[in-house]
This record gives structure tokens, C-alpha cells and sequence, in this order.
């Protein structure tokens, strides 16, 4: 039984190394391309904007530091 | 009187085993390192809690009716299931055994004979069931983290998809490193339990539970205890492994500022990644498949309320639930074995290696480019986000105080959580195939 | 033509009962309750509307596919279902009771032919079997109340823990109450009966369900519909009676003000009760890990996004759907019986009794202490959270205006929830123990 | 190298089909439908994606256990199957066959047998399962819509109702066209089928999915899709239809301010719905219920945080894996038929009648009532909340920029959403008296 | 089998629509009813409110707008 | 049956209220030791907070004062 095991765990070591990084280098390579493509072909030409999401992190941090401006304020106050 | 003494034999404290004492004070360690400590509290809280649940004694909160049944000794019942099982000795251990190996129907006979009794499923085996069996609750969750990832820093610069790729190493020499301990006779793995070892070098919690849950759940609670106390100790593990690979001169290398990345490119990304694992990858169509779904979400605008839930509420319910489902897995008889040690050391070694490769990786890359590279963003392809980008950025600082590496950092950091389900992908694809 | 015959009966007007039309009346009357009146509102308006649904004649809501297909009358339907389970007549009402009594393999049978021949579980019922016959419903929303509750006030003043203790004497005195009235030939209650209707006394929500779902699953709609009620009516029910056993002087006594609590003994609480529970009464884990699991992710402050979900999203969640599993037990045959009758009316004995307990305790700690409590404080201890406790405070503000009881009875109270369930494990263990 | 092989053999770029292929593109275009043109994408977005994943070849996550160990040709396991089916060849095919006709009971064991064999559950199979298969998930976003749900109008001007009424014409118009496609044999479809298809015209989402999901599962990724896609083309169906049916001076009617509503009368109104639900229709029980549950809990007051996240964690949720799930049903085998070019073609049509049949019934009460109607609301009753409602008062304005018809066309739009499930209903009723 | 499937299909379009009409005409019926029963006998003698769900909305609304306003203020000043 | 029942009645009732009786106790008086405990050997440096549950609902509820507030004030200024 020892033979195999080593071999299972050879295999799934260079297979399994081998295909994460063909997979993560074609993923880069057609990212670079899509990239390119996007940037060409469909350029952006509102101003260039925050994705909703960041917009909708920061301007939460944004409120969340208004609202304690204000509860230090309000604080102050009493 | 009778009564007083039955209670006082039901009772944990009359019951209790060395084992489950040794757990109990487990399960406040980890609760202790999760409030005290904020070693990854969200998680670590519910599964120390669930520690504590699945040890109470008598209560058998993790175990299902049969087991109950089983546990709770009644002589009427033990003949019945024996029958039923075809087991010649009708002590409990020979009785589990046997349930282990009965085939479905028969298993669900024992299971509505117990529940004819009076037994029922305990509550945490039930959460387990519900989670972590059926698969469910790490892909949720995997896509509460795709809606909240930012891919900005990635696109930006997609070469450094490659450190996030040579990170991965670490996952792989933990599984020779398993088959080794195994072949040298130290340790007991089998080549899925090797690979499910393996993935705690992932650095990614849902990615380990997910492929533990699947490969070898006896061992799920050691390995997602290992990959969120090493995710939290990365600031202790990584900095010695950096600062060895490196010079100093390296250190210093500034890394030319990210361009701006358009909505459409972060649009498009999701998809084309599905696209390609559509296309070379189908066993990690789960894990990416919902990892990009909640990154679409999350950039595409028009399903804001989606994807605020999916990083709100869905993902807090979910954790919960999965944190108290991997809490009953540190069952007393499942977790103190001396395979969970192996599992502990083997996990660390998963991240030092990983580390190691891809500061290493992004030194080789250095040598055939001149835009170089800060080999300290290297180590973030492990993944561990974003705890291994903000050590990343703090060697940086040390050596340079004006050398911000967080953003960039931040690129192999995602390429890491990339590459870890594709490793889980390709492994759960193999070992499938060598076991059936 | 022939179709309009059909529609018509096939309709509710044709179809409905006297006990379905008296059932939707009743509905009515707790949604009534609910919105004018605001009882409870949370858990009274969806119970009340889940009543209404289950009492739609011919819409089968709360039936299981099996049952819908018994009340469907296809004789060619009930003649196999006859067959399998070896029934000799072929009306529905002996095939319910062999329904009933079928080992769960014939059961699944019978439930197969049903599906096959296109019945469904009725919504309600998938709702009642995923929330309370799982036991998970309860116990989420205790976890969810555990997050909402602040054992500061217990923590400084710990001896209001034994008036939380007192206080479940309603629990035990109506338990012996429906014994007496099965002996007595007035009802027929059995022990496990007796014990689920005690627990009314507890005044708790979801423990009294808790424990109906396992003990008495037939008397639940009525055991958790006079629970709610007198929670809502405790400012009607509670303060005659302390009225008449005290005197104007104890009632202005007024108590030492409350010593600060820090953050480390909160933390620290409901992980001693746990490991309490954990020695002494393993059948209370579910219900009191569950509370202790929600507080403590309210109190050990890293985990707020889940405390903030657990009390909120989860648990709002949780009680729609509870409310109308209840209300699903609403059905009139289960319902309109005298027992219902005996149930309400053993229910507000519980809560009285339990009310003097807890004012005679605390007169009695009185002898023994020269540190005074102020007996109306006592009541609280019933739960009831946090309406007894106001009216404690309301009924000392009318003896001596300045002499203000809010937070000196939420010691009290908070101490009643655990009280009661300490008392449903005992109870759950003990009447287990008795009927197997 | 007989691993890369076997790795190459199992990706998704050998094994794939052109219907796999064809359905990617379709799954592509559904998302840029709804991210681009912004088509309903709280929908859109989910199911277009689900199409993605139910399409990556190899994959079978749309497929239950027993389906995918048939997909695996694994030759030691297709024949104990056949056994167990009893079954003469062991071709693919014809095991499929034999499966779908199997009785539940050797269903089971061939699900339990491909279990065994190391098969799980697809996970979008098991999304449709909880979702879709037990009727859940649409009766729970019904209920949130009916939280959102303001009634005001309707009940300011209750006649309006009979626009919601008359315009479900394009529905029963939709179901005699698919009779008749079959009748003429050009296409196949069954009674039930042809109901399905017809309730498209409802234009309302949830009731959509729960009647294909009940009658005309296979048909139900091609129904919703057409449904959502067509609401989202109300702006463009609706104006040519209503321009036609209406002379200038009719769409320049102005209509008389609508009276305010008292909180009571809302109250009281979706209680007074489910009663006359409950007396005559009790087929849309399940579908009203919880639509006047979710608008009681939303008007009565007293429940504030049950509607709050009714509206939203428990909707957005629910419609998260409701959209993956029917995205499932986007399988190649199951959408790349005729049958969807009738469904698309029949589906639209259903949107013009059911718009004409309104535009005609308002002009049908002017002629008997000096309260004059403008009937351009009249198109509003097909639902398509609030889409068609704007479309009315977009082309109001047209025609005379001071008249706003938006309020006015509420009413017949929310009437819309009423009518089309009691169409639902009385269509689930009376199919399943005529198939069984 | 073509015969039935017709005739299924003219008795759902009859007796469906019928059904739809006639309901929703009663519920028309006893909705007219019911209001003037309800404003007749339980008149509202506090000020008309907007019900509680509309009161939600409308006042998220104006929350949302006032946050705005603060984080335009709150980004001017930066 | 008779007898047997109102022994069990008679059995829950006594032993079930000496249970709860005794382990309310027990938590009482191991709540005052670890209080004592705690507060000796790991007392408080920092001055005294709330807790975060307690901080969160007070935050909240000034929150909450300061959103009407500014409401009001909104609706003045209209
Ligand atoms: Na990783
Ligand atoms: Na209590
Ligand atoms: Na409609």
C-alpha cells in the first residue's frame, strides 16, 4: 500500500502545482488582453468613478464619521 | 431518591471524561485567543463556542439520533439495533462500528428505530448537516467574500497572479508531507485526508471547510481550527520567512502606482474567470462559480441590495451556524488523536512554505523583468486576506517609510483566494478519481 | 356546468365547519389582541394570521401530504393506502388512526403514494416541521434573545438570581395542578402533557415552545397562545397579588444603588453558566448554550456584526416563520377541545402563583438579610421580560414616587428566563426518563 | 500522463456541447439584459448566472445525485442501476428514462446507491430543491412584495380592481392559444403546460414561478425567463397597444384626487381579502395568504421590524438562490427545444392581450358610469409593478403635460398582482382535478 | 385526445376568467363597503397620518437626502 | 394509572424545584465569587465603559434623536 500512496501524493503534487499555475497564468494573460480590449474598444467616458461598491464602503465610512461628528457634538451639548 | 441518583448519573459532572475536560478547556483557549487575542474572532468565537456545546457531557449535541441511541446504553434498544445490523456482539463500540459500515437503507432504519425511541438528532449534528454536509455553507459564504473583494488592485497589474499561483506550493508540500509522515508509519492519512491537510496552506477558511467537509470530515475540526489561528498568526509567522529571502535593497524596491481600473474591466472579470473555469476547471465550478457570482454582484451596480445582503446578512447567518458546526467536530474522541498534532504542524509548515514560494516566485519574475517587483508583496499570495497584504505593507514601511505596498499587496492577496480553490478544484477532481 | 359544482364544492363557503368558522374568529381575536391592544404583537400577529391559514377549509395548509390525501377522499387513493397500512375498514377516520400509529417505515410509504398521486405537505406544515419539530426555531431565538440581554444588574446584586428561582414554583405547582385535574377525571392530561403546560408558567416564549414541541406537540398552539397572552396581560394578572402580600412599608423600600459591572465579569457569566450546565445539567444545553453562545457574542465585543444579525435580521427571520408554524397548531380539531380550556386556565394559575412565589421569597431573604429587598421586585421573576419588571417599577413609583425598581427587577427577570430554562431541562430529562 | 489525459477528458473544452455552448451565450446575454438595459436585475442577474453555471459541461450542478452518477457512464454503477430499475439496457438514456418513471421508493435507493458511490447533489439542484421544488421561496418573496405593498390607491377607488380583473385576460387568451398550438401540432404541450405558459400573463414574477413550478417544471426556466424579460419590455409592449385602443380626447381625461385612505381601512383590507379567499378561492391560499400576511405586517404598526426585513435580508436572500435555482432550469437539454420559441411567442402575446383586454374595460366603464375612468390605466392592470403603472402616466403626460396619472394607475396595478393570483390559484385547482 | 385537450382548455379560459371576474368584482363590493363602514363607524379623530409603512419610506427618504447634503457639505469642506 | 400519575406529578414537582432552586444558588454564589474574583485579581483600568451591546443600543438611540432633530429642522426649512 506504501507505493501507491507516495505516488497519489506525487501526482496530485505536480499535477495539482502544474495546473494552479497554467490556470493562473492563462487567467493573467486574459485578463491583460481583456484589459486592453475594454480600454480600446470601450473606453469610459463619464469621469472616471468609483465602482458602486467602493462608492458604497467609502461613503459609509464617510457617514459613519459624520454621525459621530455629530454625536460628539451632541455630546458637547448636554 | 431513585431520581436523585439518576440525575446525579446523567449529570456532567458524574460523566464526564479526561477527554472532554481536555476539550472543555480547549474551547476557552480558543474562545480566549478569539476575544483576548482577536485571533479571527468571528469564526473562532462559534467554534470555540461549539468546543464547549460538544463536549458537554450527556448531552450529545453532536451526534445524530443512531448514535444517541447507541450512546444512551438501553439494553432493549442495543438488541433491536444488532438485529437490524446483523452484529453478533451488541456492545456499543462493535455497534457503531457497524453503523459506520451499514449501507444506507440499513443506516436508515437504525436512524427511525432510535427516533421511535425517543431520540432525536442533536442540535449541533443537525447545524453540521444542514452546513457543512451538505456543502452549503462555505459556498455562501465564499460568495459574501466575492462581493467583497475588490479586483481593482488585481487588474490593475495581472502579473502578480503568478504570486498568488507559486503561493500555492505550500498547499502541495503539506500533501507529500502528509503521504510522508504516512509512509514513514508516524501518522495514519490516507490521500484524501493528505489533501484535505493540504488546503489549510490555502489560508482561506471556506475553502478548507469546504474541501474537509467533503474529503475527510473526520478531521474537519482540527484543520479549520489550524487554518484560522495560522490565519491569524500570520503576523508572527510571516515576517522571519520574509526577511530571510529578501535583502534589504529588495525591500526597498517602489513599485510604480496602479492605474485606474474601469467598472467595465471589473464587470467583465468575473465572468471571464467563470468562463475559463467553465472551460479547464469544472471541479472548482462551486467554490469560483459562487465567488464570482457575489463579485458580479457586488461590481455590476444594478443588484446593490443583493450584494449588500450577501455581505451583510446572509454571510453573518451563515457563519454562526458554520462556526458552530465546525465547533462540533472537536468532539473529545474525534480531536485529541495524535493525528490532530500532525495536522497542527503540518499546517504551519503549509504556511511557511507558501510564504517562502511566493516571495521566491516574485524574485524569478524580478530576473526577467524590468518593471520590478517588491518580493515582500510575494508572501500576500497565501491569501489570509487582508491580514497577509497588511504585513506586506508593514515590512515595507520598515524598511522604506515611504514605500506604501498595501495596494499592490492587495493583488496577489485576491490571486491567493483564486488559487487556493482552484488547488481545491483540481484536488477534490484527483483524489475522487483515485478513490472510486 | 359540471365544473361550477365543482368549484363550488370545492370552496370554503360549502366546506367550512362550525369548529373552522369558530377558528377563524379566534384568529381574528388575536390579531385583534395584537394591533389594538398590542399583546405581543411580535409573535401574536403572525400566530394570529398563521390560525387564520390553517383554519382555509379545503386549502390543507397545515397537513402533511399523507393527511391531505387522506382528506381528499379518492377512494382509489385510500384503498391503497389502506393496504399499506393493513387496515381493515377504509374510512378516513381509521385510516388516520393507523396513520398515526404506523412504524415510520410504512409512514414514508404512505407519505410516497400521497406525493405520487400529487399531494403536497401543506405550507404551514413544511413551516412547523423545519422550525419547531427540528427544535431549531426556539432556539435561535433564544440565542437571539441571549444577544439582547444584560445580566449587568444580576451581576451586581447576584442574590436576585434565588427570586428568579422561586418565581418557577408556577412552573411546578401547575404541573402537579394538571395531574390533579387528570386525576380528578376532569381532563386527561398525561405527564409529559402536565409538564408542557407548567412550563406556561415560566413566561417565556420560546421555551414554552421549546418544550411543547418535544413534550406535547398536540397542545401547542394552546400552550403557546396562553404564554404570549398572559406575558402580555402580567400588568393586569400581577399587580393585585402583590398588592395583597405586601405591606405599604416593604413596598417603599428602597434598595442600595447598583454597583458598576465591568466588561470582563459580563464575559465571563455566561461561560460559568455554561460550564454549570455543562457539570450538572446536561438536559438544559441546548436552550441555556444557545442563550449563554448569544450573550456572549453580545458581550466579548469583537464579533458585532453577528450579535448585530443574531438580534435583528436572524431572529425577525426566525419569528415569522415560528409565528405561523404556531398558528399552524391553531387547527380547529386540535384546538376546540376542553382541554384548550384547561389550559388556559392552569396557565394564568401558573403565572400567579409563580408572581407569589417570588414576593414571598423575596420577604422571606428579607428576614435573613439586613441589606433589604424590596418584595415587588420579587414578581419579576417570572420573565416576562421586560414587562415585569416595569411593573415593578411602576408599583413602587406609586408607594414612594423617587424609589425607582427598573434595573433592581431585571435582576430578577434576566433570572427568570434562566430559571425556567433550568426548569425545562429538568423537566425534558425527567419525563423522558418516565416514558421510556 | 494518463492524469493529464484524464484531467484534459474531464475539462469542460472537450466535453462541451453546442447547447452548452449556445446556453453560455444565452446565460451572457440574460446578464447583459439585465446589467445594460437594467431588466429587472434583481431577477436577471441571479438566473442569468445560474444559466452560466447549469451549463459548465462536467460540472452537473443542476443535476441530483442519481443524474449525475448516470452522467458518469461509470459501467460498474450503471448496471446495479439497472437492476435496481429493473431496466433491460444500460444505456444512458434508458436508464434516465426508467429513473423518471421509477416509483419513489426505488428512487430513493437509486439516489442512496449513486450517494454511496461517492455522488452528491448539484448545488443548484439542491437551491431548486429548497426553493423552487418546495413552493417556498416564491411564496416568501409574495409575502415581501405584499410588505411593499401599498394599497392606498386601490382602496381609494376600489372600481379599479376590475382593470386588475379584465386585464388577467391575456392569460386565459394564452392558455387556449397554447391548446391550440397542440391542437394544430405544431407544438406539444399538456393541459398543465398551457397553464403555466398562460399565468406569463400575469406579469408578475413569484406567481410565475410558483405555478410552472407546480405544473410545468420543465418548462420553468423558459416561463420565468420570458416573464421577466417581458416586464422588463413593458415600456416597449405597452404604448403601441394602448395609442391604438384610445382616441386623444380619452387619453386627455382627467381624473378626479384620490380621496386619503384611513390606516384602518388598510388594516382591515387584507384581512377581508384572505377571508374571501378563504370562503371561495381556497386553491390561492398559499399565494394570497402570504401576501396579505406581508401587507398586514406592513400596515398594522405594531410589527415594524418583521416588515422591515420581510422587505428586506429575508427577500433579498430568498431571491438570491429563487434566481440560481430557476437558472438551473436554463440546462441545454431542457431550454434548447421548440417549446421555448412557443413559450417566448405565446408569453408576449399574453402581455398585448392582457394590456388590450385592461385599455378595453375601462373604456367598457365609462360607458356606464359619469366618474370617468381615462383609460390609459387601464393597461396598468396586466402588474408589472410599478412598470406598467409609470408607463400609464408617462403617456398621460403626453397627451396633457398637467394630468398625472401615476396614483391612479396604482390601483389597478397592485388589482393586477391580486388577480393574476387568483388566476394562479383556480388554474392550480382545476389542472389538477383534470389530471387526476 | 385532441378533443379533451380543447375542451380542458375552453373550460379553464371560461370558468378561470369567470371566476377572476366575479371575485374581484366582490372583493370591489365588500372593499367599497367596508370603507364606508370603517369611516362611518370608526372615524379616524386624530390628524390623518401616512401609515406606518409610507412614514418609513417617505422618512428614509429625507434621511438619505439629509445625509447627502451633509456629505456634499462634509466634502466641500475637505 | 391513577396512582402512578400523581406520583410522577408529585416527583417533577419536588425534584424539579429543588434542582432549579439549588442550581440558581450555585450560580449565585459562584457569580459573586467570580465577581470578586475578576474585579481582585483583573480589575479594570481603563475608566469604566459600557459594553458594547450597551454602547451600541445608546449609540443607536442618539443616533436616532440626532436623525429626527435634523429631520425636523429639514422640514422647518421646506
Ligand atoms: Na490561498
Ligand atoms: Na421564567
Ligand atoms: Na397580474
Amino acid at each position: 500500500m506504501q507505493q501507491p500512496l507516495l505516488q497519489l501524493g506525487v501526482n496530485i503534487t505536480l499535477f495539482g502545482m502544474g495546473i494552479v499555475f497554467v490556470f493562473l497564468l492563462l487567467l493573467a494573460l486574459c485578463t491583460g488582453a481583456m484589459s486592453r480590449f475594454v480600454t480600446r474598444y470601450f473606453p469610459v467616458i463619464e469621469p472616471m468613478k468609483e465602482t458602486a461598491g467602493q462608492a458604497d464602503t467609502a461613503q459609509k465610512a464617510r457617514i459613519r464619521k459624520i454621525i459621530q461628528l455629530a454625536i460628539a457634538q451632541h455630546r458637547k451639548k448636554r | 431518591m431513585q431520581y436523585l441518583i439518576n440525575l446525579w448519573q446523567t449529570s456532567g459532572a458524574y460523566q464526564i471524561t479526561p477527554g472532554q475536560f481536555a476539550m472543555l478547556l480547549i474551547g476557552l483557549l480558543l474562545l480566549y485567543l478569539a476575544i483576548h487575542k482577536k485571533f479571527e474572532p468571528l469564526l473562532l468565537v462559534p467554534i470555540g463556542f461549539g468546543a464547549l456545546l460538544a463536549n458537554i457531557p450527556g448531552a450529545n449535541l453532536s451526534m445524530p439520533a443512531a448514535q444517541a441511541a447507541l450512546a444512551s446504553g438501553n439494553d432493549e434498544l442495543l438488541k433491536q439495533m444488532a438485529q437490524l445490523l446483523g452484529a453478533h456482539s451488541e456492545s456499543t463500540t462493535s455497534l457503531q462500528q457497524a453503523l459506520t459500515l451499514a449501507p444506507a437503507e440499513i443506516h436508515t432504519q437504525v436512524t427511525q428505530l432510535a427516533m421511535g425511541a425517543g431520540f432525536n438528532n442533536g442540535m449541533l449534528y443537525s447545524f453540521y448537516a444542514v452546513t457543512i454536509a451538505s456543502g452549503v455553507a462555505p459556498l455562501v459564504i465564499f460568495m459574501g467574500v466575492g462581493a467583497m473583494t475588490d479586483f481593482g488592485p488585481l487588474l490593475a497589474n495581472p502579473r502578480t497572479l503568478l504570486l498568488g499561483a507559486a503561493a500555492q506550493f505550500g498547499i502541495f508540500a503539506t500533501v507529500l508531507g502528509a503521504v510522508g509522515l504516512s509512509i514513514a508509519g508516524i501518522m495514519d492519512f490516507s490521500i484524501a485526508d493528505a489533501a484535505a491537510i493540504g488546503i489549510i496552506g490555502g489560508a482561506d477558511g471556506p475553502t478548507a471547510i469546504y474541501v474537509a467537509g467533503l474529503l475527510a470530515p473526520d478531521l474537519l475540526g482540527a484543520i479549520a481550527v489550524a487554518a484560522y489561528s495560522y490565519m491569524a498568526l500570520v503576523p508572527l509567522i510571516q515576517p522571519p520567512i520574509m526577511r530571510a529571502l529578501t535583502t534589504a535593497k529588495e525591500r526597498k524596491i517602489k513599485m510604480v502606482q496602479l492605474r485606474p481600473v474601469s467598472k467595465r474591466e471589473k464587470i467583465v472579470f468575473p465572468l471571464m474567470l467563470v468562463a475559463l473555469v467553465a472551460l479547464f476547471l469544472p471541479g472548482a465550478a462551486p467554490l469560483l462559480g459562487m465567488f464570482c457570482f457575489g463579485n458580479l454582484m457586488r461590481e455590476c451596480g444594478v443588484v446593490a441590495r443583493l450584494s449588500e445582503t450577501a455581505q451583510n446578512a446572509l454571510i453573518n447567518i451563515t457563519t454562526i451556524f458554520l462556526g458552530l458546526a465546525v465547533g462540533s467536530k472537536l468532539a473529545a474522541d474525534k480531536f485529541l488523536e495524535p493525528k490532530t498534532l500532525g495536522i497542527l504542524l503540518l499546517g504551519i509548515a503549509a504556511f511557511a512554505i507558501g510564504t517562502a514560494a511566493g516571495v521566491l516566485m516574485a524574485k524569478l519574475m524580478n530576473l526577467f523583468s524590468h518593471n520590478k517587483i517588491n518580493p515582500l508583496i510575494g508572501s500576500a499570495g497565501v491569501s489570509a486576506v487582508p491580514m497577509a497584504a497588511r504585513v506586506s505593507n508593514k515590512l515595507g514601511l520598515e524598511s522604506n517609510p515611504h514605500n506604501y505596498l498595501l495596494m499592490h499587496a492587495m493583488g496577489p492577496n485576491v490571486a491567493g483566494v483564486i488559487g487556493s480553490a482552484v488547488a481545491a478544484g483540481v484536488m477534490i477532481t484527483m483524489v475522487r478519481a483515485m478513490t472510486t
